[in-house]
């Protein structure tokens, strides 16, 4: 698969995830298009750090508000029933566990399920934005990233890059497969078929926990 | 009782070594024409307080370009490049806040509060130095109030009492910044001199000393 | 995704020994009807966090009249006798709480915050067994949150996606308790099938379970 | 003079504390009575804690609107450029020292500024509704009230009453006089002329400094 067919393909075995009347935050890069594979029979609410609930597709050149904008500041539209806010009551909702669901890139996640997204010592650091907020606040945390990078491991026993947050990653998506983080480890619930156990556990640093019966991703 | 004034009157009360907050989000509902007063005003060392530093041509990124800040508190730079090398090379002190812990700052300063308590940050390096409170089994950390002499900020709509009203995503930290600081100066795109709706409107003009109007 | 149901399943989701919230002050911004129903529906021992108890025929004091009520968290009592009788007589705990304090506590455990840090009832019995924090040579309070199972509120006027808009003082505690407990519910006099306004509704769906309709 | 007179006589005197542009915030009783003369030269803006800035006069009987009433539950009116709120945000402004002025009445004051007016041990307590909060966070805290209680003194050494905030009332307005707190003791600033400085000393307590020149009130 090339990069892109990569990236759907883990988007929309995130999409999954999503239940109906969910509330949900996508993050830049990678976890945006799962916004594109929402099932048709559920209504999700997107929701958008800047300011508002009811995030919706880009708009046509004519139809653009500069007002209207997402977290990158891109014209966007809002759904019929959302509602715009300001951002303290934008972090209300995300810190009080009104968002069901954050889906987030990671530069490593461990077993322990803390993630590391938002710094690599030594280089320019852009800042955390709203990310260590996302992770400690919203109900599930969803690393959506590919296996590795350029052939390195991203799935660590330990992150060592600084913490995003610690203990907060309940699931990870990947072209491989489908790691939930539990008490007593990496379990590994689905495997994409293209793949072998072996060849999952080998692109990842601590030893998976095979779930039994381990499903098709 | 009419706290209208014009935009270099308004950038004038910003004086050097000032702590200034400024709204917007990535220069939306930024006061983008006290932003240009203030580059030409050039007042120097500066701590800006804002949710990010723009971009180089966009917002408050242009004071950055400008090298009016000493001190940039905020939750994101990576969209200004002129932030970041600045901060490598030490040219000026970048403090990174989670954008939620930094809404709450602001306000608990606005507020009267002497802090508030976060979840956001245990265990990572936004915790280093700050004081650790157990709350019913989970650690928080204890975050200050971020006060300011000088809140610049944007609102679409604002009356002669400094109410004010917002669109879209243009209300961002501007309503959490109003009545934060010492003075607060709201630059509004439509000027009314009829009161706004009082149950319509956002901002109380308690929290607003001066309206500016941005489009002439 | 519609989120409108009747009076009966509203106050039917209050259990025995549940904490409610209940909007309102002075009876003002009540979701009276709920109330009503929750008289009618008898349930005991509930812990009430309410700004105040109200009048023995008005809002909330329909429900300590009816000794439905094991304690009670307000910030004034004093319009209603049966409170203080039930407190004096040992009958019913009453917590009594500076009303900023109150706002602080019931918007903390909406917005996950482990506390606020509040000068109010500093030196006096309020800061009795509670912790004191210095913050630049201040003493300040720790105040905990306020979370109940259930929050019985009203609003104006709501849609079917819970969006919430206010008139006059009826807003008071209602969009603070929003969101504020496991279960929201929202009384209204105006429902609609249409989206309100997404610049102009004060309380987000997102913070609202269920909305009944309180005129029929 | 009668008990209103006396109200009316301190109210009107309170009122001259009142600058151009002040929020502020009167309690229940006599201090509400300052809303009856505010300099017509000045707009003063009355703050309601149940949720609004512009607190009107009350409507005649056909403008009654139930929803907008005062924090005693009564209707009143809003004042063109007023503002309705949430209570977070009433506090907030309360709180964060956004109001000029609060008038309260008392039990108790002391040399130290602290005050009580909330409660009598053994007594039912009402509770302290927002006057914790109005007169820690106010600017300036002022106490409008008679200068004794049925003979008995209320400007003490001390309070013996439950506090409703320690160290916070800068001014306190009888009808015998106008008293500071300052750091070195209370100040008569002004004295009703029908009194003698013996008398007023006589019915306060702490024993007064006496201001250069002093005014009549």
């Amino acid at each position: 698969m090339d990069k892109q067919l990569i990236q759907e393909f883990i988007a929309r075995r995130v999409a999954k995830e999503l239940q109906d009347g969910n509330v949900c935050n996508l993050g830049i890069g990678l976890p945006t298009l799962v916004a594109n594979f929402v099932p048709e029979d559920k209504t999700v609410w997107f929701q958008s750090e800047n300011g508002f609930v009811g995030l919706g597709p880009t708009p046509t050149e004519d139809k653009i508000d500069t007002y209207i904008t997402n977290a990158g500041g891109k014209p966007v539209t809002i759904k019929t029933g959302g509602i715009f806010f300001d951002s303290a009551t934008s972090f209300g909702i995300i810190r009080g566990g009104h968002v069901d669901l954050t889906v987030l890139g990671a530069l490593q996640v461990d077993e322990e399920g803390n993630i590391a997204n938002y710094m690599i010592p030594g280089k320019m650091v852009p800042g955390m934005g709203g990310a260590m907020d996302l992770i400690s606040g919203a109900r599930k945390v969803i690393v959506a990233m590919e296996h590795t990078a350029k052939g390195d491991k991203k799935i660590l026993k330990a992150c060592n890059l600084p913490l995003t947050a610690a203990h907060e990653v309940n699931l990870i998506v990947t072209e491989m497969g489908v790691i939930e983080v539990t008490p007593e480890g990496l379990v590994l619930k689905e495997i994409n078929p293209e793949f072998t156990v072996e060849q999952v556990q080998e692109m990842t640093e601590p030893t998976l926990i095979i779930a039994e019966p381990l499903l098709q991703m | 009782m009419n706290k209208l004034i014009s935009i270099q009157e308004a950038v004038s009360k910003v004086k050097d070594g000032d702590v200034v907050m400024i709204g917007g989000f990535l220069g939306v509902g930024s006061p983008h024409k006290m932003i240009d007063a203030l580059v030409a005003q050039g007042t120097k060392n500066l701590t800006l307080i804002c949710n990010d530093s723009g971009f180089v041509d966009i917002g408050v990124g242009k004071l950055v370009v400008n090298k009016q800040f000493s001190k940039i508190i905020a939750s994101h730079i990576g969209t200004n490049k002129e932030t970041g090398r600045q901060m490598m090379e030490g040219e000026t002190e970048v403090v990174l806040t989670p954008q939620g812990t930094l809404a709450e700052q602001i306000r608990a300063a606005c507020y009267g509060l002497g802090g508030i308590l976060t979840a956001t940050g245990v265990g990572t390096k936004v915790a280093e130095g700050k004081m650790m409170i157990p709350v019913n089994g989970r650690e928080y950390l204890l975050e200050l109030p971020l006060h300011a002499n000088v809140a610049l900020i944007f609102a679409n709509k604002g009356d002669k009492y400094g109410n004010l009203s917002y669109h879209g995503a243009a209300q961002n930290f501007n309503s959490v910044m109003a009545g934060a600081a010492d003075i607060t100066i709201c630059e509004v795109d439509e000027y009314s001199e009829e009161a706004l709706c009082p149950d319509r409107a956002e901002t109380p003009g308690v929290f607003v000393n001066y309206i500016v109007k941005g489009k002439e």
